[in-house]
């Protein structure tokens, strides 16, 4: 029975991709680019989703979406490092790594305060970036383009490259984190969520959960960071400012924690009605963003994901009938 | 030598007084409500817009300057008044009981809002109230001149600091919203009625946030985009004095205050970088900040 | 004796929370596949005298042994890796989830050398589950999310998930409270065949004396953070200091 | 189930209206030109800046959509075809910007995009433009390393660069006989402070090596604080102050040391000051040496079409023009010029970009401050004449600008090829002060 639902969702996922990619030939450049910028902020969400079914959000996700931007952009830059999977997959790496130095030192927080300490250190990185010269100050850095396997694509092609490789990437985390939510410790951060006393008295810890957790996170977050800065061939401070790792956060609680697609679709849908806001609204597009993340709090609280399982859930209902 | 520490001193304590006011409401509304508002700083702006606007109406119908006081006091609870009833009693009831990272997040939109808000009603000017800066006069400090209003800012952290810190500990309402802060179920068991506690505490800090930014009209030009560095600055404050408390929000702003005056007299570089300095350094040494317990685990 | 005999020592304990104190030089020892049972008032010390052995709490002074070991100042959950289970008064149970998915969860934190890429819900997990299910009489409600099960349930799920582990030592904190007087002894006929079998040593908490009588072997009374007597239930139930302080001159019916 | 259709109803209301926006937006005339601006509509730079821009911006494309405007801007529009304005917010860094910037060329298919008045915006937007292969007029950022870190082909800075102003307020205090012993500065921590400090106290050494420098502050964008700064730069002592602060920020700074007699006490000079007169007035102090990052409002050259254009803004928003509506005017006039020399060498027909983008490199064009020249970065940035000058209160008691020194273009911008801060280490070679 598991291994039936395995092969499902990698089939699953594989047609997905492929739907994607072929989609992508067709639909305008504009749009390649606005979801691949989805994808860059879905997989910081789904970093912050991942915490959130051990029960803690981060307000400070800025802290490691900037990491793995400026690890990818100073790769490129500094050493000559142009490979699009190379730069997402260190810096993935690196940014993880980090995530383990400062997972210790958040995981002994909860609720607000953990949120806090995260917004904090992202602050303190975002005054370190705008202090150091040499890597721009406040004003980033360009980044040199991305190659892929060698190859430079043209530059019409550039965008649809980077979009077939941020779609298998994001096909590939998904399904791995699909594994690790129905994985035993999956299984045990969601018990950390609704009570982390029970969850020490049966003899697992807490603490290793969330160290865990906040490492996946953050991993994801550099990521995101990385794609983000190829994406846009720019990186700046900004990166880790705290209304960054706010639209973090908000994409998450639109999502919900109960599915992984609903994440990339929240994220997308941020970005459509940020650009299209500030495209057809330029003096007001913060209000219109502001009431949109209220309405969209007050009317689905439990996330897209909520309606994306109850459905999974009917169909699966259906099936074993 | 000795000129020199008294400019640092005066400076850093002018900017910790601000930094104080600034960030004594949004500490206070933390401390009873739970709910760290990053719309205090979109409250501060419309504070600082409502003095711009009310000062010169102040003025117009010929009062005595030496009362203008009282029209910055008045635009700074005019905002409260209209504020709090759409902010608390609208919006921000609907999440009591819920996540508070989620509270964040609305308290985040609802600065969105209002910083558009404030385009709508005041547009794009920038309007300057250095009027009642004037009144007050210069005071010769050592080798320099400090602005009478400036020196006063000090005296209104501390009045507003006693005055919130007393009236919390000395009377019976403050009392009741002490209990509140320390267990509002029980509280509310007791027969405290927990909604109005909650309401008149957004208030106070609704009415501080709009103080901060009336008494700060007068020094600068009052535009948009005021409100996004005083989000993090008051941030800054309370973290390092650690949430909720107010003796934490006063040595938050001296160590920020006197920090960032003693950098830009002697080691001009590290300004821009010392605020998070000091938030770098409580962070990694005392995570909660100064004035916080330490528990923070379930277990 | 040696202290081998004994599989819980507790030497000297003395515990006090401001002017309250809660444990008085406490002096226990428990041998290996005892049913010991606490008895005394509320506030007498038994379940500060709980939280400390599984490390909730930490004495001030002395120490707790357990198979020879100090584990006086070890925190929860390496007291429960060593072999130290509880049950709560109030069932700590992951509200939203199934009671099938707890007792994943608590079979999951059982097991070492996770796979992060093998589903939870394997066979061999399925397997072992039901077959607690089954010893707990719980199979009709495996399905049902537990926020929605009656308080029995809850408690027999709650012990159910202390137990998954094969624990050496049960402590079970007040397993009838809250339930239904007629549903006390179904219960505790449930939890008692499901522990049977096994060599576990169980300390529970009651206040029904009828039930300590008839599950338990010996018995601890407590009174004020002191241990006024400890033996079988004759003598302990027959002791004046006990029929003063803890179980009430008339309410006690003798067999 | 209720809350399901709730939010059904809501998203796809929301897409909905995304996409019919959107779906009408993309028609496309065939006699149109569809130009993106970019600027400050929000934010801390609005005011000052990207507002009055874009007054002055939306005035000219009026007067020209109408055919209104003196020669020999007198064609309509852009060579015939009139021009469509999307107007973007600048706000949000560079980052953001990038983003709205492909939106602009790939969504919106806009044929040019003109904006940028933020150095960090304009480091970020040419390698993006040029990848995307997208015909771009920085009208405002200072800058100098846009086009002497790199070079672009359809990238053009229609405005001069920063060192202009501050090699020209160094001239003025040189010539004017002001005691420059001993300096100080204020500017913001970013490129365009940095920069800007950068070139100032290198040409006061320059122009006079035994000048010292007594304190250097770099506070950050929109601190708004600067009451100890202004202590600082007052212990100090030092002769004169410059500051390249601007908008929000400067008025905030002069409000708060003006009461404080730093103005009394010091010679300040403000390489950007004016654009803050008309929002200031009377409050703006007295005696500051200031340029206005060329010869604009106040300090304006009297020339038929500055007269025209002061008078047509005046007229419009009651209100003087100050540099921002100069350089946004004036990079609509270069891309004019650009368009109309490019359709000329086209027989007459519609060119593509790569004919405009040939025909705005090296392009010479008479605006309202002046004529502009694109000599740097090899044809593709601009220098222009300047002008410095001091405030002073008139016989009604308001401010005004007086003892206006005009500096000619080769005087003050280092010559092709030549990076700014290498030619005023170099001591000036080539320059031509007349």
């Amino acid at each position: 029975m598991t291994h039936k639902f395995y092969n499902n969702l990698i089939v699953q996922s594989i047609f997905l991709m492929s739907v994607l990619i072929i989609v992508g030939l067709f639909i305008p450049n504009w749009l390649v680019f606005v979801i691949t910028k989805a994808i860059a902020y879905g997989l910081v969400a789904l970093g912050i989703v991942t915490l959130m079914r051990g029960g803690l959000v981060s307000f400070g996700q800025g802290f490691v979406f900037a990491i793995g931007g400026y690890t990818a952009g100073l790769l490129g830059t500094q050493a000559g490092l142009t490979d699009a999977v190379l730069l997402l997959f260190i810096s993935f790496l690196f940014t993880g790594f980090v995530g383990l130095i400062f997972g210790p030192l958040l995981a002994r927080y909860r609720d607000i305060f953990f949120a806090m300490l995260s917004l904090a250190f992202s602050m303190v990185l975002y005054g370190v970036l705008i202090k150091i010269d040499a890597i721009g100050g406040s004003d980033g850095f360009v980044l040199p383009e991305s190659t892929y396997f060698g190859i430079l694509p043209s530059s019409d092609y550039a965008d649809y490259a980077l979009y077939v490789v941020s779609i298998i990437l994001t096909g590939i985390v998904s399904v791995l984190l699909r594994y690790y939510y129905n994985s035993t410790p999956g299984l045990i951060a969601l018990a950390v969520r609704e009570n982390e006393l029970r969850v020490e008295y049966l003899g697992a810890s807490a603490f290793r959960v969330t160290v865990l957790n906040f490492t996946i996170a953050a991993g994801l977050g550099g990521m995101g960071g990385a794609l983000n800065g190829i994406a846009l061939g720019h990186i700046d401070p900004e990166f880790s400012y705290w209304t960054t790792s706010g639209e973090f956060v908000f994409i998450s609680i639109l999502a919900g924690y109960l599915s992984v697609p609903a994440v990339f679709l929240a994220a997308l849908l941020l970005e459509l009605v940020r650009s299209f806001s500030g495209r057809y609204f330029p003096d007001t597009w913060q209000l219109i963003l502001g009431v949109f993340l209220i309405l969209s709090i007050i009317y689905i609280p439990t996330g897209i994901g909520s309606f994306f399982k109850k459905f999974m859930d009917k169909l699966n209902k259906k099936k074993n009938e | 030598m000795f000129d020199e520490i008294l400019t640092i001193f005066l400076d850093g304590a002018i900017y910790a007084s601000w930094l104080f006011i600034v960030a004594l409401g949004l500490t206070f509304v933390f401390g009873v409500l739970k709910i760290l508002n990053i719309a205090h700083g979109g409250i501060y702006a419309l504070g600082a817009y409502s003095t711009a606007t009310l000062v010169p109406i102040f003025y117009s119908l010929g009062m005595p300057e030496e009362l203008v006081v009282l029209a910055m006091l008045f635009s700074a609870l005019a905002v409260a008044i209209v504020i709090t009833p759409i902010m608390e009693r609208v919006i921000l009831r609907r999440f009591y009981g819920q996540d508070e990272v989620l509270i964040v997040l609305v308290t985040y939109a609802i600065y969105l809002v209002l910083e558009d808000v404030q385009k709508i009603i005041w547009g794009m000017k920038s309007f300057y109230v250095s009027e009642p800066r004037e009144i007050l006069g210069a005071v010769e400090m050592g080798s320099l001149y400090y602005v009478g209003y400036d020196l006063a800012l000090i005296g209104l952290a501390i009045f507003c600091g006693l005055a919130l810190w007393l009236s919390l500990n000395k009377t019976k309402s403050g009392k009741i919203v002490l209990a509140v802060i320390h267990n509002p179920e029980i509280s509310g068991c007791m027969g405290v009625n927990i909604n109005k506690v909650y309401l008149a505490a957004f208030f106070v800090g609704a009415f501080f946030a709009a103080l901060a930014g009336s008494f700060t009209a007068p020094l600068i030009s009052v535009q948009v985009g005021i409100s996004v560095a005083v989000v993090i600055e008051s941030f800054a404050v309370v973290i390092i004095g650690g949430l909720g408390s107010i003796p934490g929000a006063v040595i938050g702003a001296l160590i920020i205050g006197m920090a960032r005056a003693a950098c830009v007299h002697k080691l001009p570089e590290a300004e821009i970088f010392i605020m998070y300095l000091c938030m770098a350094g409580m962070l990694i040494f005392r995570p909660k900040g100064l004035f916080q317990g330490a528990q923070a685990r379930k277990i | 004796m040696t202290s081998t005999n004994y599989i819980l020592k507790a030497e000297g304990i003395n515990k006090s929370f401001g002017a309250v104190i809660a444990a008085n030089d406490i002096n226990i020892n428990i041998q290996s596949g005892e049913k010991v049972s606490l008895i005394g008032s509320n506030g007498a010390g038994k379940t500060t005298f709980m939280n400390m052995v599984t490390g909730y709490l930490k004495p001030d002074t002395g120490s707790i042994i357990f198979e020879n070991e100090d584990i006086t100042q070890l925190n929860p959950r390496n007291i429960t890796q060593k072999g130290i289970s509880r049950s709560f008064q109030i069932p700590q149970i992951f509200e939203p989830m199934t009671a099938w998915e707890n007792l994943l969860v608590a079979l999951g934190t059982s097991q070492e050398n996770h796979s992060f890429f093998k589903s939870a819900r394997s066979k061999e997990n399925s397997e072992y589950i039901d077959e607690i299910l089954n010893r707990f009489s719980l199979n009709e409600f495996a399905h049902r999310q537990v926020s929605e099960l009656p308080g029995g349930v809850r408690k027999l799920l709650d012990i159910a998930m202390a137990l998954v582990r094969k624990p050496k030592i049960l402590l079970l904190d007040e397993p009838t409270s809250g339930v239904g007087s007629e549903e006390k002894y179904p219960l505790m006929d449930t939890i008692a065949k499901a522990l049977s079998g096994e060599n576990l040593t169980v300390i529970f908490v009651e206040h029904d004396m009828d039930i300590v009588q008839n599950y338990s072997d010996r018995i601890i009374a407590f009174y004020s953070g002191s241990v006024i007597a400890d033996g079988n239930s004759k003598e302990v139930l027959g002791d004046s200091k006990v029929k003063e302080y803890v179980t009430g001159k008339t309410q006690l019916k003798v067999n | 189930m209720k809350t399901f259709r709730h939010c059904l109803i809501f998203v796809s209301s929301i897409l909905i209206s995304l996409f019919s926006v959107f779906g009408s937006a993309n028609a496309d005339g065939h006699k149109e030109f569809k130009l993106g601006v970019v600027t400050f509509l929000s934010g801390p730079a609005a005011e000052p800046f990207g507002v009055p821009a874009w007054n002055g911006g939306k005035l000219f494309i009026d007067l020209l959509n109408a055919g209104n405007a003196p020669a020999p801007y007198d064609k309509v529009g852009f060579g015939g075809m009139k021009i469509t304005a999307i107007p973007i917010d600048e706000s949000g860094g560079a980052t953001k910007q990038v983003q709205e910037f492909r939106n602009l060329v790939q969504r919106d298919k806009v044929d040019a995009v003109l904006g940028y008045v933020s150095s960090g915006d304009c480091m970020a937007i040419p390698s993006v433009a040029d990848e995307l292969k997208a015909l771009t007029v920085l009208y405002d950022c200072g800058t100098p390393r846009v086009f002497e870190d790199a070079s672009y082909k359809y990238v053009f800075r229609t405005a001069a660069h920063a060192a202009m102003d501050n090699i020209a307020i160094a001239r003025y205090l040189m010539g004017k006989g002001y005691d420059v012993s001993s300096i100080a500065g204020i500017n913001q921590n970013y490129a365009w402070g940095k920069d800007s400090w950068k070139d100032f106290n290198v040409s006061i050494k320059k122009l006079s090596p035994n000048s010292e420098i007594k304190n250097e502050l770099f506070p950050k964008i929109f601190a708004g604080q600067y009451g100890t700064e202004i202590s600082a730069l007052m212990n100090s002592k030092a002769k004169v102050v410059h500051s390249s602060l601007w908008g929000g920020d400067l008025q905030s700074f002069i409000l708060q040391a003006k009461p404080r007699g730093l103005f009394k006490r010091t010679q300040v000079v403000f390489s950007a000051g004016d654009h803050v007169m008309p929002g200031l007035g009377n409050k703006y102090p007295e005696g500051v040496i200031l340029g206005a990052r060329g010869q604009y409002g106040m300090m304006a050259p009297d020339t038929a079409l500055n007269r025209w254009f002061y008078k047509a803004y005046m007229d419009k928003y009651g209100v003087f023009p100050a540099q921002p509506p100069y350089r946004m005017v004036q990079g609509l006039m270069g891309l004019k010029m650009a368009i109309e020399k490019a359709m000329d060498n086209n027989g007459g027909k519609r060119p593509n970009k790569d004919q405009i983008a040939t025909a705005f490199t090296g392009l010479e064009w008479e605006a309202p401050g002046g004529l502009v020249q694109m000599k740097l970065g090899n044809g593709h940035q601009a220098i222009q004449p300047h002008a410095i000058g001091k405030t002073v209160k008139d016989k009604d008691g308001n401010i005004t600008i007086t003892d206006i020194v005009r500096y000619s273009a080769n005087c003050v911008n280092p010559p092709n090829g030549i990076k700014a801060v290498d030619w005023i280490e170099a001591g000036f070679p080539g320059s031509d002060c007349k």
